[in-house]
C-alpha cells in the first residue's frame, strides 16, 4: 500500500508543497483550502462565542446588567448570524469535507478546484459584509429577518447589508454543494462503489444535495427581501396585500433543510468516530448511509412546523405536524446503529471518542425535544420560549459543534501530522460538556415555566435560572479556551503523529500523514469497505500500524 | 499543474479519461441549471398565490402586457435555443471549418438575446412612461395609467412580480450573452473538437435553462390572467 | 380538567381548560424521553465500560447487523410518533375551534403595547390598579379582563409587525400577523392574576410588551363591564370618539389631515356641502354622519367606493356593532376636526 | 498506464476519445417546428376566455401549463440532449423540479386554507377577495374596517 512509498520521506506533504502566503491565496488543493476554511470558521466561533458570552452576562439579572435593549437585540442578532451563517453551516462540509473528501474517495481533489477557491473567497466576501453591517451599527431583527419588522423603517439600513451577507454566503455554500456532488459521483477511486463509501462521505453528499437545492431558495428570498425593503414592492407587506407570513414560508422552506445543513455531516463524523475508536464495522451500514439522504429529503417537507402559530393555516400545521414526525424515524436509526456498532467492541477513550460520546447524550436529548415540539398542542405552548432555544442548542451546539470538534481532535493529526495534549483535551471535553448541560438544561426549565426567548427584560421569578445558564456558559467558554491553546501550542511541535495515530482502517489514514498533494502517491484500489477491521485484508493494517507507531493517546 | 501523465492536453490532472471529465463538468452544469429552478421557485410561487388571491386585479393587470410583444419575444428565445443547440452540434464534430460554424450560430445567438432585450426594453420603457411600475413607482395618478387599473391599488404586487421576474430573467439573458461571447472568441481561436467541447455544451444547457424559464414566464404572466 | 392545576418542577400553574390536555401529553413525552434517553446513554456507558479496550492489537468480531431487530427499532418508534401526532393534533383542535357562545374581546397590539376593546366598546389600554406594578420599567401593564369559567375568544389585530400573544398559565399563544385578524380562545377556570407575553421579536422593547390577563368572578365582571360601558371616555365624548377612531381604525381609510384616502378625510368634513354619487348635494351634519357609519352605502360622496364595510351599523356582528353613545362620541370627535 | 479505470457510475464501453453524442440536425428543427406550434397554440386560446369550463376553475391555465411542460420536456430532452445522455442528468434536474412542485404544494397547503377553521381567522385579503365581485377597488386592510 502507499503508506510504505511515503514513510520512506521522499514525497512532500501538502503543507510544504510551497511557502509564503501568496502559495496559500491562489492554492486549488482541496486541503489547503480545507484548512483555510477551518481557520476562518473558527474566527466565526469566537465572534459568535463572544457575542453569546455577552448575552448571557446580560441576563444575569433582570433590567439592564451590562448593555440596553438595543444593544442586547443587536448582539443577539450577532450571535444567531455568526454562528448560523458564518460557522455551523459552513463548518464541517467546507472545512472538514474539503480536507477529507477527496482523500476519503481516493481522488486527487474535488471535481472544480478552481470553483473550490472561488467557494472561498465567496465565503470571505460575505463574511466582509456581515462584519461590516455589524460595524456600521448592527441588525437587530434576529437571525431570521421576519418581515414587516425588518422592512420597516425602525430597522437601520445595515439590515440590507446583513441579508446581503447572507445572500452572498449562500453562493459559497451553493458552489462547495456542486462540488462534492460531482466528486462522490466521477471521482471515486476504483473499487470504492457506492456502498464502499464512508458514511461521512454518505453525510456531505446528503447534506450537498440540500446544500444545492435549498440554500438558491434562501437567495430568492433574501433578495425579495432587498428588493421589498428599497422599493416596497408588497409581497411581504399586508397594506398592499402581501404577506408577512409568506416570508416566513420562503424562509424556512430553506433554513429548514439548513438545519440537515448543519447536523448531517456532523452525524457523519460520529459514524467516522463510533466505528474507529468501537473498532467496528457500522452496525447496519446500509441503514445509516439511507438515513442520510432520508433525512435530507424528509427535511424539504416540514418547514411549516416552525409556523404553528404563526398564522399559518390550521390545516397547514397538521400536515406539517405530520410529516414533521417522519424525522425522527432516521434520527432513530443513527441513534441505535452507533449504539450496535459500540455493541462488543474494542472502545477508546481518546478525546475525539469522548466528544462522540458526549454527543450522542446531548443529541438524544435535542432529538427528543423536538418531539414535545413537532406535537401540535405542546409547540403551542412551547414555541417561541427558552424551551425552543434550549433544543435547538442541544441539537446544533451539544450535535454539530461537539461532533465538529471530535472530528477536529480525531483529525488534528491527518491535517497537520502533530498531536495536541491528550490529558488537556479530556479536561476540555469535561468543562464542555458540563458547562453546556448546565447552560441549556436550566434552559429547557424557563421556557417550559414560561420564560419568551429574545427577551432583554424578564419578571425577577426566572432570574434564579438565567444565573444559573449564564455559570454554564462561561464554564463552556472556558472549556473551547482550553481547547484553542493546546491545539495552537500542538502546531509548534514537531511532526510527531504518525500516519495512522488511531490505527484505523479507513481509507484517509492509508496515506501519509499529512498527505502529499495528490492525497496518494498511487491511486488506491479498494478491496473491502470503510470500516472492515474484521476484515482479512483489514485486520493486518490495525495491527501493523499499532506495532509501528509510537503510543496513540 | 501535474497533467504531463496524460496525453490528452484537455484533461485535468485530478481526471483519469475524457469521459469523467466531460460528465463531471456536465454533473456540475446541471447542479447549477437545478439550483436555477430553486432560485426562481420563490417568485413563481408567490405569484401562483396572489394570482388566485386576487384573480381579477390580475386578470386585469396581465391584460396591460403586450401579447404580441412577449409571443415575438417567446419565438425570439426558442431560435436563439435552436441555433445554440447547433452550435454544440458542430462543436462536437470534428469537420472542416467546425469552428468557424461555431462561431457564426454563437453570433446569431447572441444577436437574437440582443433582440429580446430589446423589445424588453420596449415593454419596459412603456411601463415607466404610464405609471405601472412596482412598489413605491407605481403611480395611478400618471395622466396616462391605464384606466382599469385605476381600481387596484394592489395592481402593484402584480407589477412587483412582473419586473422581478422579467429582471431576474432579463439579467439570465445577460449572463448568457457574457458566456456566448466567451465561446465566440475560444472558437476563432479554433480551440472545439470532439475532444473538446465541454464550454460550448455546458454554455448551451445555460442558455436552454433560460429558454425554459422564459417558456413558464410568458404564460404565466402575459396569458393566463 | 376543569379545575386549576398546581404548578409543578415544570410547568406552571394551569389555568385554563385546554391547559390538562396539554400536560398530559406534555408529561407522556416527558416520561416517554426519560425511558428512551435512560436507554440510550446507559447502553451507550454499558458498552462503552463494558467493552473498554483492553490491548491496542484488540480486534474485536461482533454482529454487522441484523434485520429484525433494525427493522423493529424503525418500526415501533414509527408507531409512537404517529400516536403522538394524533395526540398533539386532537389537543390542538380543542385549541383553535373556539365555543360559539365566546364573548369577543377585540386585541390591539403594537410596538410595544397591548390593548382591549370589550363588546360594549369599553377600551383598556392601561392599568388603573395600583396594585399591578409594570415590571423592570415597562411602561405600563394594560389588563385584560376575562370573566372566570366563560369561553373568551380574542380577535387580534397589530398595527405594525408581528406580535404573538401568550399566557403561559392557559397554555394558549398565537401570532398576531399585520393584515390578518388572529385568534385565540380560553376559557380561564378561576379568578387570578397572568402575565401575558409577547412572544414574537417586535424590535426594542419586545421585552417589556407585556400585560395581565385579570381573571374576575363572571359577576363581577359584568358588573364592572357595565360601570366602565356607562361612562366611555370618561365624559369626553371627543376623547371617546378620538379612542374609537384609533381602536377601530377608521385611520386606514379616513384622514384627519385633510387628504383624500380611501374614504373622505375627516378635516373639516363637519358642516361641508359635498355631492353624492348620483350628484344630489348633501351637507354633512349629524345624521348624515351616524347614517354613514351604520349604512355607510346610502349615500356616497362622489369620487369614492362603496367599501366601508356595513358591519359598524344592526348588519355587523354583535361585537362590532357601535352603541349610540358610541356614534355620538365618534360625531363629536369629527366636528372638532376643523 | 494505470488510469484506465473510470469509476463513475455507468456501463459505458464507447472508446475513450468518442466522448460526443451527435444529434441528427433534422431532429433539432423538429423540435423547433414543435416548439413554435407550441407558442401558437398558447397565444391562441388564451383569447378564448374557458376559465370554468363545467365547473373546472383555471381551465386557461391549466392548458397553458400542459402546453409549456410539454416544450420544456421537448428543450431538455433534445436541445440539452437528455434523452441520450447519462441518466443522472435527468434525476437531477427532475429532483430539482419535485422539489418545486414540494414548495409550491405545501405553501399552497396553507395559503389556500387560511381562515377555514374560525370565521374571525384569516386574512383581510380573503374578506377582499369576497367583496372584489362587487367593488374591487380599496387595498384590502383599508377594506376590512
Amino acid at each position: 500500500m502507499s503508506v510504505a512509498a511515503t514513510a520512506s520521506g521522499r514525497v512532500p506533504h501538502y503543507l510544504e508543497a510551497g511557502k509564503g502566503i501568496k502559495s496559500w491565496l491562489v492554492t486549488l488543493d482541496h486541503k489547503r483550502i480545507g484548512v483555510m476554511y477551518l481557520w476562518s470558521v473558527l474566527g466565526a466561533f469566537l465572534l459568535g462565542g463572544l457575542a453569546a458570552i455577552l448575552v448571557r452576562t446580560e441576563l444575569w439579572s433582570t433590567g439592564q446588567t451590562i448593555m440596553d435593549a438595543n444593544a442586547y437585540n443587536r448582539m443577539f442578532t450577532l450571535h444567531g448570524a455568526a454562528m448560523v451563517f458564518l460557522f455551523i453551516i459552513p463548518s464541517v462540509p467546507a472545512a472538514l469535507g474539503n480536507i477529507l473528501l477527496p482523500i476519503m474517495l481516493g481522488a486527487k481533489d474535488v471535481a472544480f478546484p478552481r470553483l473550490n477557491l472561488a467557494s472561498y473567497y465567496i465565503y470571505l466576501v460575505g463574511a466582509l459584509f456581515a462584519l461590516a453591517a455589524i460595524a456600521f451599527g448592527g441588525v437587530d431583527t434576529g437571525w431570521t429577518f421576519y418581515t414587516p419588522y425588518s422592512t420597516s423603517d425602525k430597522v437601520a439600513n445595515t439590515a440590507v447589508m446583513m441579508t446581503f451577507a447572507a445572500f452572498v454566503l449562500g453562493f459559497s455554500s451553493i458552489f462547495t454543494g456542486i462540488n462534492f456532488i460531482v466528486t462522490v459521483h466521477k471521482l471515486r477511486a476504483p473499487g470504492i462503489t457506492w456502498f464502499r463509501m464512508p458514511l461521512f462521505v454518505w453525510a456531505i453528499y446528503s447534506t450537498a444535495i440540500l446544500q444545492v437545492l435549498a440554500t438558491p431558495v434562501l437567495a430568492i428570498t433574501l433578495l425579495l427581501f432587498m428588493v421589498e425593503r428599497t422599493f416596497g414592492i408588497g409581497i411581504f407587506d399586508a397594506t398592499i396585500g402581501g404577506d408577512p407570513v409568506l416570508f416566513q414560508h420562503f424562509f424556512w422552506f430553506y433554513s429548514h433543510p439548513a438545519v440537515y445543513i448543519m447536523i448531517l455531516p456532523g452525524m457523519g463524523i460520529i459514524s467516522e468516530l463510533t466505528s474507529t475508536f468501537s473498532r467496528r464495522p457500522i452496525f447496519g451500514y446500509t441503514a445509516v448511509a439511507f438515513s442520510s439522504v432520508a433525512l435530507a429529503i424528509f427535511s424539504f417537507l416540514v418547514w411549516g412546523h416552525h409556523m404553528f402559530v404563526s398564522g399559518q393555516s390550521e390545516y397547514a400545521s397538521a400536515l406539517f405536524s405530520f410529516l414533521t414526525f417522519f424525522v425522527a424515524l432516521p434520527s432513530g436509526v443513527k441513534m441505535f446503529n452507533w449504539l450496535g456498532t459500540m455493541y462488543k467492541g474494542s472502545i477508546s477513550f481518546a478525546s475525539p471518542n469522548l466528544y462522540a460520546m458526549a454527543f450522542m447524550f446531548l443529541f438524544s436529548i435535542g432529538g427528543l425535544t423536538g418531539i414535545f415540539l413537532g406535537a401540535l398542542s405542546t409547540d403551542v405552548h412551547l414555541t417561541d420560549s427558552y424551551f425552543v432555544v434550549a433544543h435547538f442548542h442541544y441539537v446544533m451546539m451539544g450535535g454539530t459543534i461537539f461532533a465538529f470538534f471530535g472530528g477536529i481532535h480525531y483529525w488534528w493529526p491527518k491535517t497537520f501530522g502533530v498531536t495536541y495534549n491528550e490529558g488537556l483535551a479530556k479536561i476540555a471535553v469535561a468543562l464542555q460538556f458540563i458547562g453546556f448541560n448546565i447552560t441549556f438544561f436550566s434552559q429547557f426549565i424557563l421556557g417550559t415555566r414560561g420564560m419568551p426567548r429574545r427577551y432583554f427584560n424578564y419578571p425577577p421569578d426566572f432570574e434564579e435560572l438565567h444565573r444559573i445558564s449564564t455559570i454554564g456558559s462561561y464554564i463552556v467558554f472556558a472549556g473551547f479556551l482550553l481547547t484553542a491553546w493546546y491545539l495552537i501550542a500542538s502546531l509548534r511541535k514537531e511532526k510527531n503523529a504518525g500516519d495512522n495515530p488511531w490505527h484505523s482502517v479507513a481509507l484517509e489514514w492509508q496515506t501519509s500523514s499529512p498527505p502529499p498533494v495528490e492525497n496518494f502517491v498511487e491511486t488506491p484500489k479498494i478491496k473491502h469497505g470503510p470500516y472492515d477491521y474484521d476484515h482479512p485484508d483489514a485486520a493486518p493494517l490495525v495491527l501493523a500500524s499499532a506495532s509501528s507507531n509510537r503510543k496513540a493517546s | 499543474m501535474s497533467g504531463s501523465h496524460h496525453d490528452n492536453p484537455y484533461l485535468a490532472h485530478h481526471f483519469d479519461t475524457p469521459r469523467q471529465q466531460l460528465e463531471a463538468n456536465k454533473l456540475g452544469i446541471w447542479l447549477f441549471l437545478g439550483q436555477e429552478i430553486m432560485f426562481f421557485s420563490a417568485l413563481f410561487v408567490g405569484l401562483m398565490i396572489f394570482r388566485s388571491w386576487y384573480p381579477q386585479m390580475y386578470h386585469t393587470a396581465a391584460h396591460e402586457l403586450s401579447v404580441p410583444q412577449g409571443a415575438f419575444n417567446t419565438i425570439v428565445l426558442i431560435c436563439s435555443s435552436l441555433t445554440m443547440a447547433l452550435a454544440v452540434r458542430w462543436a462536437q464534430m470534428d469537420v472542416p471549418n467546425n469552428n468557424r460554424t461555431v462561431f457564426w450560430l454563437c453570433l446569431a445567438t447572441f444577436a437574437l438575446a440582443g433582440v429580446f432585450l430589446v423589445v424588453k426594453y420596449f415593454e419596459y420603457s412603456h411601463k415607466i412612461h404610464v405609471g405601472t411600475l412596482p412598489g413605491k413607482f407605481f403611480d395611478p395618478s400618471n395622466p396616462e395609467f391605464p384606466a382599469a387599473l385605476k381600481q387596484f391599488d394592489n395592481a402593484k404586487l402584480f407589477f412587483g412580480f412582473y419586473f422581478c421576474l422579467t429582471g431576474l430573467h432579463g439579467i439570465h439573458v445577460l449572463a448568457g450573452m457574457g458566456v456566448i461571447g466567451w465561446i465566440m472568441v475560444r472558437a476563432r481561436r479554433n480551440e472545439f473538437n470532439s475532444k473538446n467541447f465541454a464550454a460550448v455544451e455546458c454554455v448551451g444547457l445555460y442558455w436552454h435553462l433560460v429558454d425554459l424559464v422564459w417558456i413558464f414566464l410568458f404564460p404565466l404572466l402575459y396569458l393566463v390572467g | 380538567m376543569d379545575r386549576v392545576t398546581d404548578p409543578t418542577f415544570w410547568m406552571p400553574k394551569g389555568a385554563s381548560t385546554v391547559a390538562g390536555d396539554v400536560d398530559q401529553l406534555y408529561y407522556f413525552l416527558y416520561w416517554l424521553s426519560v425511558v428512551l434517553f435512560v436507554g440510550i446513554v446507559g447502553a451507550m456507558t454499558w458498552f462503552a465500560l463494558r467493552y473498554k479496550r483492553k490491548s491496542e492489537t484488540e480486534i474485536p468480531h461482533g454482529p454487522h447487523h441484523n434485520t429484525v431487530l433494525e427493522v423493529t427499532w424503525t418500526v415501533i418508534p414509527l408507531i409512537l410518533v404517529m400516536v403522538i401526532f394524533v395526540w398533539g393534533f386532537r389537543g390542538y383542535l380543542r385549541m383553535v375551534v373556539a365555543p360559539g357562545d365566546a364573548m369577543v374581546i377585540n386585541v390591539t397590539a403594537q410596538q410595544w403595547q397591548w390593548s382591549f376593546t370589550y363588546p360594549n366598546g369599553v377600551v383598556d389600554a392601561m392599568d388603573e390598579r395600583k396594585d399591578k406594578q409594570p415590571v423592570n420599567g415597562a411602561k405600563d401593564m394594560p389588563v385584560l379582563r376575562v370573566p372566570a369559567g366563560r369561553p373568551v375568544k380574542l380577535v387580534m389585530r397589530s398595527n405594525d409587525v408581528l406580535h404573538s400573544f401568550w399566557v403561559p398559565e392557559f397554555r394558549v399563544k398565537h401570532d398576531i400577523v399585520p393584515g390578518q385578524y388572529s385568534m385565540v380562545w380560553f376559557n380561564a377556570i378561576e379568578p387570578g392574576d397572568y402575565r401575558v407575553f409577547c412572544t414574537e421579536y417586535c424590535g426594542q422593547d419586545h421585552s417589556m410588551m407585556m400585560a395581565t390577563v385579570m381573571v374576575m368572578k363572571p359577576e363581577e365582571f359584568d358588573a364592572w363591564l357595565k360601570k366602565k360601558g356607562g361612562e366611555v371616555g370618561g365624559g369626553d365624548p371627543v376623547a371617546a370618539g378620538a379612542l374609537l377612531y384609533k381602536t377601530k381604525a377608521c385611520g386606514g381609510c379616513h384622514s384627519t389631515d385633510g387628504k383624500p384616502s380611501v374614504g373622505p378625510t375627516m378635516k373639516g368634513l363637519f358642516g361641508r356641502k359635498e355631492e353624492i354619487t348620483d350628484g344630489q348635494p348633501v351637507t354633512v351634519d349629524e345624521n348624515y354622519i351616524r347614517e354613514s357609519i351604520l349604512e355607510p352605502r346610502a349615500k356616497l360622496v362622489k369620487g369614492f367606493g362603496p367599501v366601508m364595510p356595513e358591519s359598524y351599523g344592526n348588519k355587523g356582528p354583535a361585537d362590532q356593532q357601535l352603541s349610540e353613545k358610541q356614534v355620538e362620541s365618534l360625531i363629536a370627535f369629527i366636528k372638532s376636526l376643523k | 498506464m494505470a488510469h484506465a479505470s473510470v469509476s463513475a457510475d455507468h456501463g459505458h464501453h464507447d472508446d475513450e476519445q468518442h466522448i460526443a453524442h451527435v444529434t441528427p440536425i433534422k431532429v433539432y428543427f423538429a423540435v423547433w417546428a414543435a416548439l413554435i406550434v407550441g407558442t401558437v397554440i398558447t397565444v391562441a386560446v388564451s383569447y378564448v376566455d374557458f376559465n370554468v369550463i363545467l365547473g373546472v376553475p383555471n381551465v386557461n391555465l391549466f392548458v397553458a401549463m400542459i402546453v409549456a411542460i410539454t416544450k420544456a420536456l421537448l428543450v431538455c430532452a433534445f436541445f440539452m440532449h437528455l434523452k441520450y445522455d447519462n441518466k443522472i442528468f435527468a434525476v437531477t434536474f427532475a429532483s430539482a423540479a419535485i422539489f418545486l412542485a414540494i414548495f409550491f404544494l405545501l405553501t399552497f397547503s396553507d395559503l389556500m386554507t387560511r381562515g377555514q377553521v374560525d370565521d374571525k381567522q384569516g386574512t383581510f385579503v380573503k374578506d377582499h377577495r369576497a367583496q372584489q365581485q362587487v367593488a374591487p377597488s380599496a387595498t384590502p386592510q383599508r377594506s376590512a374596517h
